[in-house]
């Protein structure tokens, strides 16, 4: 983030939180911005000499998925950034109102298509908090066994695109290596590719089978050292660290303003993580580290995942050895219908917080149902970090916060 | 109707086309014919008066065919080198083990629809590939190949060399700009700055050569550098090697340099909005670049076609002379194929599992690989260019797999460090290895 | 449940709020008239007894008679998540005063809500519709924005409309800009 | 949803070889005269039949009276045909005539379809959660760079086939529509996924389209929600299948009967 004249800061209006909500608001209305165009459209949309408009996407290589970015051009260096998004938006929130509880799971399963387990844990605990369901404890580490594996293989492809967006073709392929066997071992426990809807109201659908846990002990035994490997490839690559380095810093006062979380968060030193902070599930009981890191870089952010990745290894081991017997369900109705009331419930996925708040009317449909999505939130930082940097610079701080526009559109 | 007309109807398009052209090209080659058969006298005339016109068009020509096979190599190569680098196995369906299948890449582009979109410059935006193409191919003409098999021996081919290798910087302008499209713009622009910086320290770091070699021909610097390996200019000019290698990457667009076409951040570069056979242009041009590259680097550094070590054991075989047999050599055409396909089908037919005819057929063959190995043992020995030619192939193909490797292996580095590298790296660099030499040459010939 | 917060919270925005302080599992929900978000927003980012740094979810509620716009905040002063609901907004026209003062992160959650059921935020630099496209004229998770086969589950209402067109009059920035300048003349 | 079990569907006109089918069916369904129905097509001397321009059968109604008179398609199918029987070409001779001018051609194109179903270059776009698993069909575990479809080329005037992995919604419409309008011919749409075949989980949803082919066409639908990797190569092989047997003759394109407002 450069603070030259020429480019707007985006910092102004929280600058200086003493402002009058009142002022806000007067100045917003009373420039002079032209009908239908809000007082941002008019600062971007207005070209100064020498400067040009690049539009990237909605589709275009380094964009992941269907992401629209307006690039505000002087040369090579970026002036401004303005994303435009929507390109995915499938109404997810609407049909999950008009569908039952049950129904509403298999909805929220697509929006973080790389790591769906977590799209599902989110609303079934929100839905378990209205219906005061008590979840079978070894149901709760088989989710936490199988989402830490879903993180793993997230983290994977993060790291691949990092470096595929930085021009490296073999690091991707190395990485969709682990993440196939992850889903190959997870879709032998669940019975879906991808888009396992294995989440169930008071429970897990179904227990660990032979195929699963065959499958996990062989990975297991090699993916720290696969994993070492195939970072060993980037982490030494002087190209690499030269680019990433001292690239998109972000501080971590701006960082709790941009209400960033997750990864992203953590990477500039704030040790923020739904798993401690606001425990759930049976993490109280599970020993593992929040790495954080103090640089807030692309480079930084990059590093971080490797660690995390290191430390939901460690959760795996921890799960198998703690896993208790029992059930997997709670015994529940096919139609259940929950007391009036509002539930709000999120856990720590692999971009950030990810939760979901819904409000019952005591119909079997949830009332309302929001789905609140990291990516969404962290898409905002691009239009923070990219200005005065290169173009080449704005596809490595966007590999680096690593959206899903899948959960940016929901 | 007429039959002509319900069949011209019922043709499909590369019918049509064929239907029109097949006649054409029958009447062309009659009057060619006639023309040679008339004309004949006064134009061997002519030739025979300026030679050296005729062997740059008859160069070129065979330059002009020799590349695309070259490209299809090189693509092969890439396609099945970095698959392997990624743990794939690359193309194995189109021809045995894939081989097949850059050629069907290249042939593609023929078959595909080729329009120009609105709003380009038509001229200029249909002439970019045939400069870029044209002025990568004619940097192969002052190649040597082989001792006597070079397209020219120019005593300035080093000017020549990159007079015209600087030509393709044109055409990618001229392909960026016309083509009505920001990335195209940026593409070309991106080209152009990238390879206007690494010209300079490319052509200083050869200026140390050409002072060792004292001279600019390219035949004459592969000549100072033969002997054995020892006599390499790698070992004299490792800086200039350096030197000439990473700028030569960044010449050739290719990885970690390959700005121009960065997929992920401007589309194609500037052959986004080409299509069809113009990209095909485009395509071929890249590799062929790659293969100039690679042989520059061998011609200056690594003793072009000389071979690293001298023959141990010389043989001389002009004392066989085949035509001193007279009618004996009738007599050894006539029959020695009968009885070397007989001498070698013995053992088959003695190990009691062939039949007679199966032992003869296996030994026929046997015999033939026999023969065409003595052959090519016997040119290998004999016919210098042979040998030559062997050993430049393998030391090119051998960086292009380093470059292939490269490729594989490296992210992308930004432009600003790219320019950075250039002029503060290896500018000073090149200038601080022609300073050494040239004292050294100085100080040694006094 | 923190009852410790729900006794701080009494005793910091007691006139303020328009309801108990409910609380059940681990949220806490305090509700307050969409005119007081501004300072309550700010005193609970800033007052160090409380200390809500991080803005967990902002997100708008049809209730089918008015509107609702939720703040979802953490603290570490305390084991609860902390719900703020700013309430009773004209369902004809929601507006609210906006958070991104504070949170400016808060910008695409509101026009995520703007996008979605029509809610104004007064001081959003960037008000415009962030999913549907620009010329999309209905808002989407109102109650009364009816999905295609929504007949098959009421079939007392018959077959329903998809996309009515629900804009309040005054729902984008431009009859915003109008509106305040009449107010000012 | 087809999970595991990589299952095709592939319009099965579009695969008549010869067509023969083709070249009758619209005629019998279309209440033309007798003379027409009764045109020989013998299927053994495959010159004659193999030199009928089959029109496009994929995205034609079958009525004919759908098109005024005059206008190409079936109706000039008719013409054509009456035209051929008055002119006596299918006598002996004149067979053996236009059979030995059209020998060529007929192969050439032959070739030339070779050449293409080996190298259906892919445009690298994915709108969804089937784009991740495009991805993993291009990495090593099962890699479709055997077949030639690879590299992914990033811009569409260089690529062949159009995999519209993920749900279309209605704001992308638009661009998907131009991106398949700068792929020159010839070009393959292929439908990833339930989404694109025909809205999938999502086709209730007031923002997306139920089935691309509502405003596109598509060559191959890959059912499943995601179809595994090796449903989209089964279903590219079945691509390669149809590129061959089409022989040269593409069909003029038109998209479905319903197109969205505002497209």
């Amino acid at each position: 983030m450069t603070t030259d004249a020429r480019t707007p800061n985006p910092h102004a209006a929280l600058d200086d939180p003493s402002v009058l909500i009142e002022d806000v608001v007067r100045e917003s209305i009373v420039e002079a911005v032209p009908i239908g165009r809000t007082e941002r459209q008019a600062e971007f949309y207005t070209l100064r000499d020498g400067e040009m408009l690049l539009n990237m996407g909605p589709q275009h290589p380094s964009t992941h998925g269907v992401l629209r970015v307006v690039l505000k051009i002087d040369g090579e260096r970026v002036v401004d950034i303005d994303p435009v998004i929507g390109y995915l938006h499938r109404g997810v929130e609407k049909l999950c109102e008009n569908a039952d509880y049950h129904q509403a799971i298999c909805y929220t399963d697509p929006l973080e298509y790389v790591s769906s387990l977590f799209c599902e844990w989110a609303p079934v605990m929100a839905f378990e908090k209205l219906l005061d369901v008590e979840v079978p404890r070894r149901a709760e580490y088989i989710r936490v066994l199988s989402t830490e594996l879903n993180r793993v293989a997230s983290h994977a492809l993060t790291m691949g695109w990092f470096a595929l967006d930085l021009g490296g073709l073999t690091p991707v392929l190395y990485s969709f290596i682990e993440r196939d066997e992850i889903m190959e071992m997870l879709t032998a426990l669940t019975g879906q590719k991808l888009l396992f809807n294995y989440m169930r109201i008071g429970g897990v659908n179904g227990d660990l089978n032979h195929e699963f846990m065959s499958r996990l002990g062989d990975w297991m035994s090699r993916a720290a050292r696969h994993i070492e490997s195939n970072q060993g490839l980037l982490n030494e690559n002087e190209i690499l660290v030269r680019r990433a380095r001292g690239l998109g810093i972000l501080d971590p006062e701006t960082a709790l303003r941009m209400a960033v979380t997750g990864p992203n968060l953590r990477a500039s030193g704030v040790p923020f993580d739904v798993r401690r902070a606001h425990p759930y599930s049976v993490f109280p009981e599970l020993d593992f580290d929040i790495p954080t890191r103090q640089e807030g870089d692309c480079l930084a952010r990059y590093l971080l995942r490797i660690d995390e990745i290191k430390q939901s290894l460690r959760i795996i081991d921890r799960c198998l050895h703690q896993l208790p017997d029992g059930p997997v369900m709670a015994r529940l109705p096919r139609l259940v219908r929950p007391r009036p009331g509002r539930a709000f419930a999120a856990v720590e996925g692999p971009r950030g917080m990810y939760a979901a708040y819904v409000i019952s009317d005591g119909t079997d449909q949830p009332f309302r149902m929001r789905i609140h999505d990291p990516s969404f939130v962290h898409l905002q930082l691009v239009g923070l970090m990219t200005p005065g940097n290169l173009v080449a610079d704005t596809m490595a701080i966007m590999a680096s916060l690593d959206p899903v526009m899948g959960g940016v559109d929901k | 109707m007429s039959v002509v007309g319900a069949s011209w109807q019922r043709m499909s398009l590369t019918g049509r086309i064929l239907a029109i052209a097949v006649p054409i090209l029958v009447a062309v080659a009659v009057l060619g014919l006639l023309g040679v058969v008339l004309a004949g006298p006064i134009v061997a005339a002519f030739l025979g008066d300026n030679v050296p016109l005729v062997r740059f068009a008859a160069a070129v020509g065979g330059i002009l065919v020799l590349t695309i096979p070259t490209a299809f190599i090189v693509i092969y190569m890439e396609l099945k080198v970095i698959a392997r680098m990624n743990l794939r196995i690359g193309p194995d369906r189109v021809g045995p083990f894939g081989t097949a299948m850059s050629v069907v890449h290249g042939l593609k582009f023929v078959g595909k629809e080729d329009f120009t979109p609105t709003g380009v410059d038509v001229q200029v935006f249909t002439m970019a590939p045939v400069v870029v193409f044209l002025a990568t191919v004619m940097t192969m003409v002052v190649i040597p190949f082989a001792p006597g098999l070079f397209g020219l021996d120019l005593n300035i081919g080093v000017l020549y060399l990159f007079a015209i290798s600087g030509l393709t910087v044109v055409g990618l302008l001229m392909g960026g700009w016309a083509s009505f499209n920001k990335y195209s713009l940026l593409g070309g622009l991106r080209a152009a700055a990238q390879m206007v910086s690494y010209e300079i320290p490319l052509t200083l770091s050869v200026v140390g050569v050409v002072l060792l070699a004292g001279t600019m021909s390219l035949n004459q610097i592969v000549l100072g550098q033969s002997g054995s390996f020892v006599d390499w200019y790698i070992w004299k000019q490792p800086l200039a090697f350096l030197i000439f290698f990473i700028a030569g990457t960044a010449e050739a667009n290719r990885s970690p340099f390959d700005f121009s076409e960065a997929d992920q951040e401007i589309v194609a570069g500037f052959a986004t909005e080409y299509s069809g056979m113009r990209f095909g242009f485009f395509f071929f041009a890249e590799y062929v670049n790659v293969f100039v590259m690679s042989a520059l680097i061998v011609t200056f550094f690594v003793g072009g076609w000389t071979a690293p070590i001298a023959w141990p054991w010389p043989v001389d075989l002009s004392a066989v002379d085949p035509l001193g047999l007279g009618v004996g050599l009738l007599l050894l055409i006539a029959i020695g194929p009968v009885v070397g396909t007989i001498v070698c089908a013995v053992p088959f037919w003695l190990a009691s599992r062939f039949s007679t005819l199966q032992a003869l057929v296996l030994g026929f063959v046997v015999f033939n690989v026999l023969a065409i190995l003595a052959v090519m043992g016997w040119a290998f020995i004999s016919f210098d260019w042979v040998v030559g030619l062997a050993w430049f192939f393998a030391k090119t193909y051998a960086f292009i797999f380093v470059f292939v490797w490269m490729r594989g292996s490296f992210p992308r580095v930004r432009i600003d460090q790219l320019m950075g590298l250039a002029w503060k790296w290896l500018l000073p660099a090149a200038l601080l290895n022609i300073f050494v030499t040239a004292s050294a040459v100085l100080i040694l010939n006094r | 449940m923190d009852r410790a917060l729900r006794t701080r919270l009494e005793r910091r925005f007691g006139e303020r709020l328009t309801g108990p302080v409910r609380q059940r599992h681990d949220e806490t929900e305090i509700r307050i008239t969409a005119a007081d978000v501004t300072e309550v927003v700010r005193s609970l980012h800033d007052e160090p007894e409380l200390d809500f740094r991080l803005l967990a979810d902002l997100c708008g509620v049809d209730t089918g008679d008015r509107m609702q716009v939720v703040y979802h905040l953490w603290s570490a002063t305390t084991v609860d998540w902390l719900r703020v609901v700013a309430d009773g907004l004209d369902r004809e026209s929601p507006r609210v005063p906006s958070a991104t003062f504070l949170w400016k992160g808060a910008e695409w959650m509101e026009r995520e809500a703007y996008d979605m059921f029509g809610i104004v935020f007064e001081g959003n630099r960037d008000l415009r519709r962030i999913y549907m496209p620009d010329d999309y004229a209905s808002f989407p998770l109102r109650k009364d924005f009816h999905l295609a086969d929504d007949s098959s589950r009421s079939p007392g209402l018959g077959v329903r409309p998809m996309e009515e067109t629900l804009a309040p009059a005054d729902a984008t920035p431009a009859t915003l800009l109008r509106r305040s300048g009449a107010e000012r003349a | 949803m087809a999970q595991g079990r990589p299952h095709v569907a592939v319009n099965d006109r579009a695969l008549d070889p010869i067509g023969a089918n083709s070249a009758l069916d619209p005629v019998g369904g279309s209440g033309a005269p007798d003379g027409a129905t009764a045109l020989p097509v013998p299927a053994a001397s495959t010159d004659v039949v193999e030199a009928i321009v089959v029109p496009n059968t994929l995205w034609t109604p079958v009525d004919p009276a759908d098109y005024g008179p005059g206008t190409t398609g079936l109706n000039a199918e008719i013409e054509h045909l009456r035209e051929v029987e008055a002119s006596g070409v299918m006598s002996r001779d004149d067979a053996r005539w236009s059979g030995a001018l059209e020998i060529i051609p007929t192969k050439a194109d032959y070739v030339l379809d070779l050449i293409r179903a080996n190298s259906l270059w892919p445009l690298l776009s994915g709108l969804a959660c089937c784009a991740i698993e495009m991805m993993s069909t291009a990495t090593s575990r099962n890699d479709i760079d055997r077949w030639g479809m690879f590299p992914f080329r990033a811009s569409p005037r260089q690529a062949d086939v159009l995999i519209v992995a993920g749900t279309l919604t209605t704001k992308m419409a638009e661009p998907l529509l131009r991106l398949w309008e700068e792929i020159p011919e010839p070009k393959w749409c292929v439908a990833m996924g339930d989404c694109t075949c025909s809205g999938g989980r999502f086709k209730r949803s007031y923002s997306t389209v139920q089935g691309i082919d509502r405003i596109m066409p598509v060559d191959v639908y890959v059912p499943g929600c995601p179809p595994r990797p090796e449903g989209l190569i089964y279903g590219m092989m079945k691509l390669q299948k149809l590129v061959v047997d089409r022989r040269g003759h593409w069909p003029e394109r038109k998209i479905g009967p319903t197109v969205p407002a505002g497209l």
